[in-house]
């Protein structure tokens, strides 16, 4: 553990945390965002409107029951829209969080520590999000508990052999496993503002939670095990999750669908939208409430570096797709290719490669890589490419496969559009009450990295 | 500085282990729901315009089902007699019974009695009475002692579980054909065997195999494949 | 209906196989001794008479009929002797409501509740009867089938029969006698209708007028003559807008009297059609046209026709020409000249009269080709060839066809001629004329329109409407299914019996006698055609059933007229009566001299509508989205201009435009029509109906503003502008060609006769050997039975005639333009169309795709909830009621054949179409996905009955819906396990292809290649 | 002082370091009931007052095989045994599809056991411990380091302890009433 003792680590880039800083210090500042520093209108605007975009997505799902999917867009042959586009694309943001603290952590990646309480924060809402349209988009969600195994009168059983099957359990999967790792992190944090919090109400409901924690060495030993072997089932678990959503896919025998890259790519696809999302987050996170200490350059730095890695094999899928579309000689999948360059939906496509390949290149480039503004910016444009990543594989794969006679167009309502931004609406809202409610960075975490958490031998 | 008394600790625990076991209790407590006759009308007799006692009529006077259920053997439907059938006998016995103004009025009027209707199978299920008689399953394998009904109730749940049952193995259930109508028969025993063909069964799986045989029954993934009862 | 009436009604054979119990004397007699009629109808009068139910029927918008939605008064009435109607309530595990059950009071002993009946009558189309049978579930008819007995037609059917059903049970249908608008009942007609009758008598009728269409039936013809005979100065003028005038007016022409001219096409190696557009529905004896043309059509019978098409606007007949030229309809004349003058006199092509003599010609070198070569094959093919004429051609191309059939010796082979069918053969035009002058003339004092929409559909220039509106009057009278624009123009209507209802007889077009026989009784009570007659006749009080069988009687007198009505009506038809060939002389014919056409100016075709006919059946939801054969357009009549054309002006599909002809001007869209003949545009009449009811009110465009009485069918001299904007249009099929940036795709696979010779197996696309794969397949081969089916796109004519059928067996709902628009149409089994080669002319192929049941199904291996799984005799089960709805399995389609219920698309609430609905196939509800079954209800009940007498299916007895009716036998489906069933042969043939083969999908449908027969000569 | 018994003697200390060393001479000197709280994980002192037994590995491993073969045999069952349906034409038992279902059951169980065994073996939720009667004892959530010798240790003597706690130089000392 020896770089963890070292602010100045492996780069002579900035430190992870910066100077001057205590065990009190870190405590009071990040405690007293929870407990002392009062709610600016600022975070009752930004949650106001948050929640009113939630309300939208209510209704639009509330009339969605009523009249049925016909009020999307979707038809025949394009059986899956927006919802699935969605879907992917939120789950695909929600690897980050258990990415940076679960993989990060087995790699002793001590950075981490500043960022990964709010990025599995934001990973919990964005798998909720994610999870609310696998549920609607089905023609009966009345009956969407078919898909789990319970003893019937029917007798009769899921079918093991769908992929779909294989998504229920991994998102579900997925959200306990984050939901308790994300608690165990907790938990010692609890303990702190249970400990720090003046009013009675917040010491019974924090004491609650913190489970009467206490921070005896015994349970200090397990709690490490405990949360390092978490860590260990999360690294494979995170990785499958994207795996088995792009075998929805790649199970298909639908030209644009059927392909072995998928899993690889779709995985390097998530952590590379996560980690935009976690600095779409990070940067005016840290500049609100001046947290620049502890978020510091380097983390952006090197979530910068990550997104660039993964966006090159993003690209690199891309163009193995590409090259099999021609190489396979498959009179299909040469078409789907040539479809995506130059069919109707070739706007989209080449936007998409303009923002997941052409764009964040910049970041080689170090001053980009450290400036908070041009990195929040990029982040936003692979936002936006790997949505539309998600649309030309789901919409434009289906529109035109095997018989000419029934191809067909997609073109979203405005329903599919109200369910989209309102799940947007719906994440930020829950983070907004979480950065509220919770402390938004590990404070235990953090106090380990500071020197005088070194344990001088005699 | 000490939040909570010491009782909390055990509370704590207890409401852990109670929501656990709550969860658990009430998704036992929906599935036996399911099955209870309050959704399956199991053994619960309905509300009819007249109280017509099969156990009377079966059992008391020894009128045969197909006298009514005309069309048992040859349709999917077994039929409900037509109030005219009822007057067959009601004009001559009863004639001025109060209870039976109801047939009586019908008949006059020449408006239909509108009855309860008792095995009353979902919509998406077809379900072909003439195949199973000629099969060789008797009325009571389904229907339960209806000799012994004085109102009319369906014996079985009707679900999906319980058809899948008997398709699964019919062997279980078949019985010769000349006694499909025979509601006092019992399945062979030591005690009461069972001829067929001069052979006689003391045990209902030997002859319900051999039935299957004879019977030309088609095979259990056959009798299994959805579009046999859902099209 | 009486009770004589019932007893007289004769069942058909209960078509479940095996029991043929035919109708025998003893049982009959007993009947007729029985007299219970009313009884009879006991459930009937329940339904029909019912007090709620007329409420609601007499409500103006029976759609929002809550009063319905109680369950007893709704469950009462559908489930009649508890014959469910399989309303799917498709959610599982909910406590279910309890039902009511409702037995008759008496039941009449020919009835086996479950057991569906078959009875036979026949629909009638401008005078034609397509016989057929109907099935019956407790008298509520469900299903229309062809009558394979019929000489007429085989067993097939056309788009109309089909949909007729739907007709009877149209909720818009009129239902009520209106005086004025006001409700009125039969006897106040009867009584306000006696003085001004008797008043007539007087003045010998001379002040009444009968308007009726085409009258085929002998029992309404003699009916009316009784009438002129009572009303010695009356008139009974009769009028369609879709007539004969010009094919009756050809053969006075050519032989100085209107006959019948009849094709036997099953001894015709060359045939020529001269803008006729005999393959489909609308022309008469189509059916059967189809079935002799197909069975000339198989390549290994080694005597394959071979067909020449010359045609305007393009037609499935045209798809299937193995040549087609496309040529203005004016221009078809000069075609027949050439065609005479060449092979009379083997002048040189200079003297033609064909197009372009003089102006430039797109096609000249083909037209003159292909004039040269059919006149060769004509010749060497004299007796065993047959030169066909549209019946929209102008008499004069008529009787030159006349002639050349008669000189090519072809009559009495392949044409025979025969009295028309048509009892009243007047020019119909003519007819109209002359009312409309005695109108505006005030010679007219009672104006009995029986039915047919002459305010809708007469030449514009009559000005009926108007006359009708302005003239004086004083009794109109209307007698119709609908409250259309007539209607409203006359101060009675009544509403008409369906030919489901009523009684009555008709000509098929070979002479054949039908005796349509009701299915029901009159569900709003209406009156027949026959029944009206009567009463002018003064026999105000007869019924239908008398009037038809009394008719008879007079013909058949005798003994033995019970067996011998018995048999007619059990039979579908009267023997004997078909006509016998005509001896007819050729005149000499004054042919007059050729005008030339002006080539540059701009002709307009106004046909008749592929799924709406004239107009008569724009309320038929499953004819209004029955996408055409050609465009693949449904729910409007856009105008059809050719490729050059369209590239011409810059006009694109969905364009508005301008049509200018006399002086009137009409905005339509435009769709553009691969193989439409340049400077030219063809509009389709039936559509822009103001009063039509919920389907066909607003839709489409009405075209009849332009048609003039002297230019009925085409005409040049139309300007064409565009008008700016856009019209969205509703085509089931938005890309038809298999050629893509990657190549063509071998969807439909042809190949000339020579080809097919040289490589019987061209259309084997390498598909993976079965062995090919890592697990044991599935043990099909040790099932008693494996359901397969063939397609041969050889006798395919894409004539729609399967997808109304599946539509009518299987409860597909209808979904609307705006659902069409964005693809949502339900139909199970669709007919692609494909265009290939030149957009002036290209090869044109159908293609039927149901499900194809694969046995490796790409859709059940995805689908979650096992909602989509095999059966062991191969069937893709489809499981609505287990269905969640993800569409994964329609992605996952690669023939893309499943329909997913997007939003609630069945009509839950009109009783009409819960009666109409097949009790043996659920109803979907919302949210779920279907598919063709293969008609496993079919499947199954015969598996019952036959498992019921302890025997297997036999090869003929199970047949699907698209099967039954095809006119063509393009579709065979059957027990591959069992090689000498029809199809296990056809699938031995060489060729036999799965579509989408490589997929390794092994489709239990396949299909048989396409071959066509061109002549070699134009082979180029 | 009340008569409320004694739970232990508590030592308070300003830094990791010198906890760690204070809870090895405490070890060293035969105490063996003691416990030290830190705000943050130490790694040594778990050893440094001789804790080394942890159960967490074992359950952990125990819900993974749990998981692991209730997710098979459920699916092996469903498609053999229980309703055997031909989908697609494979054969019933398509293990390779069953594999992502096995997969993540493994996973889920396994990450439940071990956060509830977690907490199970260090006998959580505690709301209520004596330990929090100490005031000082807030601070061990905050910067704050906390040695405590309980009351039942067979050494325990309230004078000697005392003493030998002083001897360690702790910030301060107080006793922990239970």
């Amino acid at each position: 553990m020896e770089e963890q003792k070292q602010p100045v680590a492996l780069e002579s880039s900035a430190p992870v945390i910066g100077p001057g800083h205590s065990f009190a210090t870190v405590t009071d500042k990040i405690s007293a965002i929870v407990l002392t520093r009062p709610t600016s209108t600022g975070w009752f605007v930004g949650f106001g409107v948050a929640f009113l975009l939630t309300m939208m997505m209510l209704f639009a799902i509330g009339y969605l029951f009523v009249r049925g999917t016909g009020i999307w867009g979707i038809t025949i042959p394009i059986g899956w829209g927006f919802a699935i586009v969605n879907f992917v694309w939120w789950i695909g943001i929600g690897h980050a969080g258990t990415l940076i603290s679960a993989i990060l952590l087995l790699l002793r990646q001590s950075w981490r520590n500043s960022i990964n309480r709010f990025a599995e924060a934001m990973t919990l809402f964005a798998v909720s999000a994610a999870g609310i349209f696998p549920l609607i988009h089905v023609g009966r969600p009345w009956l969407a508990y078919w898909l789990f195994p319970y003893p019937n009168t029917m007798n009769y059983w899921p079918q093991f052999r769908s992929p779909l099957v294989w998504d229920v359990f991994a998102v579900s999967t997925y959200f306990t496993i984050s939901l308790l790792f994300w608690f165990v992190g907790l938990v010692p944090d609890l303990a702190t503002l249970r400990d720090r919090s003046q009013s009675r109400p917040a010491q019974i409901i924090y004491g609650m939670l913190a489970l009467g924690w206490r921070g005896s060495a015994r349970h200090w030993h397990r709690y490490e095990t405990a949360y390092l072997l978490l860590a260990g089932l999360a690294t494979p678990l995170v990785l499958s999750v994207h795996t088995v959503v792009s075998f929805d896919f790649a199970v298909g025998i639908v030209p644009g669908w059927h392909t072995t890259i998928f899993p690889p790519y779709f995985v390097a696809g998530a952590i590379y939208s996560g980690f935009a999302m976690v600095l779409m987050l990070a940067i005016p996170i840290r500049k609100l409430y001046g947290l620049e200490d502890f978020i510091t350059e380097r983390h952006l730095q090197n979530s910068a570096k990550v997104m660039l890695a993964t966006g090159l094999i993003v690209a690199y899928g891309y163009a193995i797709e590409a090259f099999m579309g021609w190489y396979s000689g498959n009179r299909y999948d040469a078409f789907t290719l040539w479809n995506r360059l130059h069919g109707p939906y070739a706007i989209p496509y080449w936007a998409l490669l303009i923002c997941n390949i052409f764009v964040p290149q910049v970041l080689w480039i170090r001053k980009l890589r450290t400036s908070p503004p041009a990195l929040f910016l990029i982040s936003g444009v692979i936002l936006v490419g790997m949505w539309l990543e998600r649309f030309i594989i789901v919409v434009v794969s289906l529109h035109r496969d095997f018989l000419t006679s029934s191809w067909g167009m997609y073109y979203p309502t405005r329903w599919d559009w109200m369910t989209y931004i309102g799940t947007i609406g719906m994440f930020l809202a829950a983070m907004f009450l979480f950065v509220r409610i919770l402390p938004m960075i590990s404070i235990f975490e953090m106090r380990t990295l500071l020197p005088e958490a070194e344990v001088k031998p005699e | 500085m000490q939040i909570f008394h010491r009782s909390t600790n055990t509370i704590s625990r207890a409401t852990i282990y109670g929501a656990i076991f709550m969860v658990a209790a009430s998704l036992w407590a929906v599935l036996e729901l399911q099955r209870s006759p309050y959704i399956t009308y199991a053994k619960v007799a309905r509300p009819q315009p007249v109280p017509f006692s099969h156990q009377h009529h079966v059992a008391g006077l020894g009128i045969d089902c197909r006298y009514c259920h005309t069309s048992v053997e040859t349709s999917s439907f077994a039929g409900i007699p037509p109030t005219r059938t009822c007057m067959n006998c009601h004009s001559q016995i009863w004639t001025n019974a109060p209870l039976l103004e109801p047939v009586r009025d019908s008949f006059r009027s020449g408006k239909s009695l509108v009855w309860t209707r008792v095995n009353d199978l979902p919509d998406f299920v077809y379900f072909d009475h003439s195949i199973h008689i000629n099969k060789g399953v008797g009325c009571n394998t389904c229907h339960g002692p209806v000799d012994g009904m004085p109102l009319m109730f369906n014996y079985a749940s009707l679900q999906m579980e319980w058809c899948l049952d008997c398709h699964r193995a019919p062997q279980k259930n078949l019985r010769p054909r000349d006694q499909v109508f025979n509601m006092r028969y019992e399945q062979p025993s030591i005690l009461k065997p069972v001829t067929l063909d001069g052979k006689e069964y003391t045990d209902q799986l030997s002859l319900g195999t051999d039935l299957v045989k004879k019977y030309k029954l088609r095979t259990v993934a056959d009798i299994t494949s959805c579009s046999t009862c859902h099209r | 209906m009486t009770i004589e009436e019932q007893n007289g009604k004769q069942r058909r054979e209960d078509v479940c196989p095996g029991k043929k119990n035919q109708l025998d004397l003893d049982t009959a007699r007993a009947r007729i001794a029985e007299t219970k009629g009313p009884e009879f109808w006991r459930s009937l009068e329940e339904l029909a008479g019912s007090s709620e139910f007329q409420e609601m029927m007499h409500r103006e918008f029976p759609k929002g009929a809550s009063e319905w939605l109680d369950a007893v008064s709704r469950r009462g009435f559908l489930k009649l002797m508890g014959a469910s109607l399989a309303m799917a309530g498709m959610t599982a595990c909910t406590k279910q409501p309890l039902e009511p059950i409702v037995p008759y009071v008496r039941q009449p002993e020919e009835t086996v509740p479950g057991r569906p009946l078959f009875y036979a009558t026949a629909f009638t189309l401008g005078g034609y009867a397509t016989p057929m049978l109907v099935e019956s579930h407790l008298y509520r008819p469900t299903k229309i089938e062809g009558n394979d007995k019929h000489p007429a037609s085989l067993g097939g059917t056309d788009v109309f029969a089909q949909a007729s059903i739907l007709e009877m049970y149209d909720p818009d249908r009129s239902q009520t006698i209106t005086y004025l608008g006001d409700v009125r009942t039969w006897g106040d007609f009867l009584k306000s209708i006696r003085g001004p009758l008797n008043a007539q008598k007087a003045v010998q009728g001379s002040g009444i007028r009968i308007l009726t269409r085409t009258v085929s039936s002998p029992a309404q013809a003699d009916q009316l003559q009784s009438v002129l005979k009572l009303y010695p100065q009356a008139k009974w003028h009769v009028y369609e807008p879709i007539n004969r005038d010009n094919v009756y007016a050809g053969a006075q022409m050519a032989f100085g009297e209107p006959v019948e001219t009849q094709y036997k096409l099953e001894n015709a190696d060359v045939i020529v059609s001269l803008d006729a557009d005999f393959l489909s529905a609308g022309f008469a004896g189509n059916v059967r046209y189809i079935r002799d043309f197909a069975k000339r059509r198989d390549p290994d019978s080694g005597n394959m026709n071979r067909l020449y098409v010359a045609e305007s606007t393009p037609s499935s007949t045209g798809a299937k020409a193995d040549h087609r030229l496309p040529v203005r309809a004016v221009d078809i004349e000069a075609f027949a000249r050439d065609l005479r003058r060449i092979w009379e006199s083997k002048s040189d092509f200079v003297a033609l009269a064909g197009p372009g003599s003089g102006a430039a010609w797109a096609h000249k070198h083909e037209y003159l080709e292909m004039v040269s070569a059919v006149a060769e094959d004509l010749k060497a093919h004299s007796g065993s060839s047959v030169i066909i004429v549209g019946d929209h051609q102008p008499p004069v191309v008529h009787a030159l066809a006349h002639a050349m059939n008669q000189a090519l010796g072809n009559v009495g082979k392949t044409v025979i001629y025969t009295p028309p069918v048509d009892a009243n053969p007047v020019n119909q035009t003519e007819s109209l004329k002359n009312l409309v002058a005695d109108m505006r003339a005030g010679k007219v004092d009672m104006l009995f329109i029986l039915g047919g929409n002459p305010a809708y559909d007469a030449p514009a220039d009559f000005g009926l409407a108007d006359a009708l509106k302005n003239t004086n009057i004083p009794v109109r009278v209307h007698l119709g299914l609908y409250q259309d624009e007539t209607a409203e123009l006359c101060q009675w209507h009544l509403n008409e019996a369906h030919y489901l209802e009523a009684w009555g007889d008709a000509r098929a077009y070979d002479g054949t006698v039908s005796i349509v026989q009701p299915l029901i009784a009159p569900l709003y009570g209406g009156k027949s055609i026959y029944e009206m007659v009567a009463l002018l006749a003064g026999q105000p009080e007869t019924s239908g059933h008398e009037i038809v069988q009394g008719y008879w009687k007079k013909q058949h007198p005798g003994a033995d007229f019970d067996a011998f009505w018995r048999k007619s009506l059990h039979d579908g038809w009267i023997e004997n009566t078909a006509f016998q060939p005509k001896q007819v002389s050729l005149k000499p014919v004054q042919i007059p001299d050729y005008a030339a056409s002006d080539a540059k100016s701009i002709e307009i075709n106004f046909r008749r509508d592929p799924s709406v006919y004239d107009g008569r059946f724009s309320n038929n939801g499953w004819l209004q989205e029955l996408p055409k054969p050609m465009s693949k357009m449904a729910w409007d009549n856009p105008v059809l201009v050719g490729p050059a054309m369209a590239e011409r002006m810059g006009l694109r599909s969905e364009d508005l435009i301008e049509l200018e002809l006399n002086g009137k001007k009409l905005t339509a869209p435009v769709w553009i029509q691969a193989g439409h003949p340049d400077n030219s545009v063809t509009v389709f009449l039936g559509y822009g109906r103001r009063r039509a009811g919920r389907a066909g009110t607003g839709a489409g465009f009405d075209m009849y503003p332009l048609r003039y009485n002297a230019t009925p069918w085409f005409t040049t001299g139309v300007a064409v502008t565009k008008a700016g904007g856009t019209y969205k249009l509703a085509t089931t099929q938005g890309y038809q060609t298999m050629d893509t940036p990657e190549g063509a795709r071998p969807l439909v696979r042809t190949a000339s006769l020579d080809e097919y010779h040289k490589e019987p197996d061209f259309a084997r696309e390498d598909e993976p050997p079965a062995e090919l794969t890592l697990y044991k397949p599935y043990p099909y081969k040790e099932e008693p039975y494996a359901w397969g089916m063939t397609i041969d796109l050889n006798s395919c004519v894409g004539c729609n005639n399967c997808i109304v059928a599946c539509q009518s067996e299987n409860n597909i709902p209808v979904v609307g333009k705006e659902q069409c628009v964005i693809g949502r149409h339900m139909h199970w089994l669709r007919v692609d169309a494909y265009y290939q080669g030149d957009r002036d002319n290209p090869k044109a192929y159908f293609q039927p795709v149901p499900c194809m049941q694969c046995e490796n199904a790409p859709c059940e291996v995805v689908c979650p909830v096992g909602a989509t799984v095999h059966s062991t005799e191969g069937l893709n089960d489809m499981v609505y009621n287990r269905c969640v709805g993800t569409r994964y399995c329609s992605n996952n389609c690669p023939y893309k054949v499943r329909r997913f219920n997007f939003l609630l698309f069945q009509d839950w609430e009109t009783p009409q179409y819960k009666m109409m609905r097949n009790p043996d196939v659920t109803v979907r509800s919302r949210g779920v996905m279907e598919k063709c079954t293969y008609c496993v209800q079919r499947i199954n009940h015969r598996r019952i009955d036959a498992e019921r007498e302890d025997r297997k299916i036999q090869d003929t007895e199970l047949q699907t819906a698209c099967q039954q009716s095809c006119p063509a036998n393009a579709i065979v489906f059957g027990n591959i396990n069992d090689p000498e069933s029809r199809v296990s042969k056809l699938k031995a043939k060489a060729r036999n292809y799965s579509l989408l083969g490589d997929l390794n999908t092994r489709p239990r449908t396949t299909y048989l290649a396409e071959i066509r027969n061109p002549n070699p000569e134009l082979e180029t | 002082m009340k008569h409320t018994p004694i739970y232990g003697l508590m030592a308070e200390f300003d830094s990791a370091s010198e906890l760690v060393a204070a809870a090895r001479q405490t070890h060293a000197a035969g105490y063996s009931k003691i416990d030290a709280y830190s705000p943050f994980p130490v790694e040594e002192l778990a050893e440094a007052i001789g804790f080394h037994r942890n159960g967490v590995p074992l359950v952990t491993l125990i819900g993974g095989l749990l998981g692991g073969l209730s997710g098979y045999l459920l699916q092996w069952w469903i498609a053999t045994v229980s309703y055997p349906v031909n989908v697609g034409g494979k054969p019933y038992h398509s293990w390779p599809s069953f594999i992502v279902v096995t997969f993540e059951m493994t996973i889920l169980f396994a990450g439940i056991f071990a956060v509830f065994g977690m907490l199970a073996l260090n006998g959580l939720p505690m709301p209520y411990h004596p330990v929090f009667n100490v005031a000082r004892f807030a601070f061990a959530t905050k910067d704050r380091f906390f040695l405590i010798i309980f009351s039942s240790d067979p050494r325990y003597s309230s004078v000697e302890t005392r003493r030998f706690l002083e001897s360690l130089g702790p910030r301060s000392i107080s006793e922990v009433p239970s």
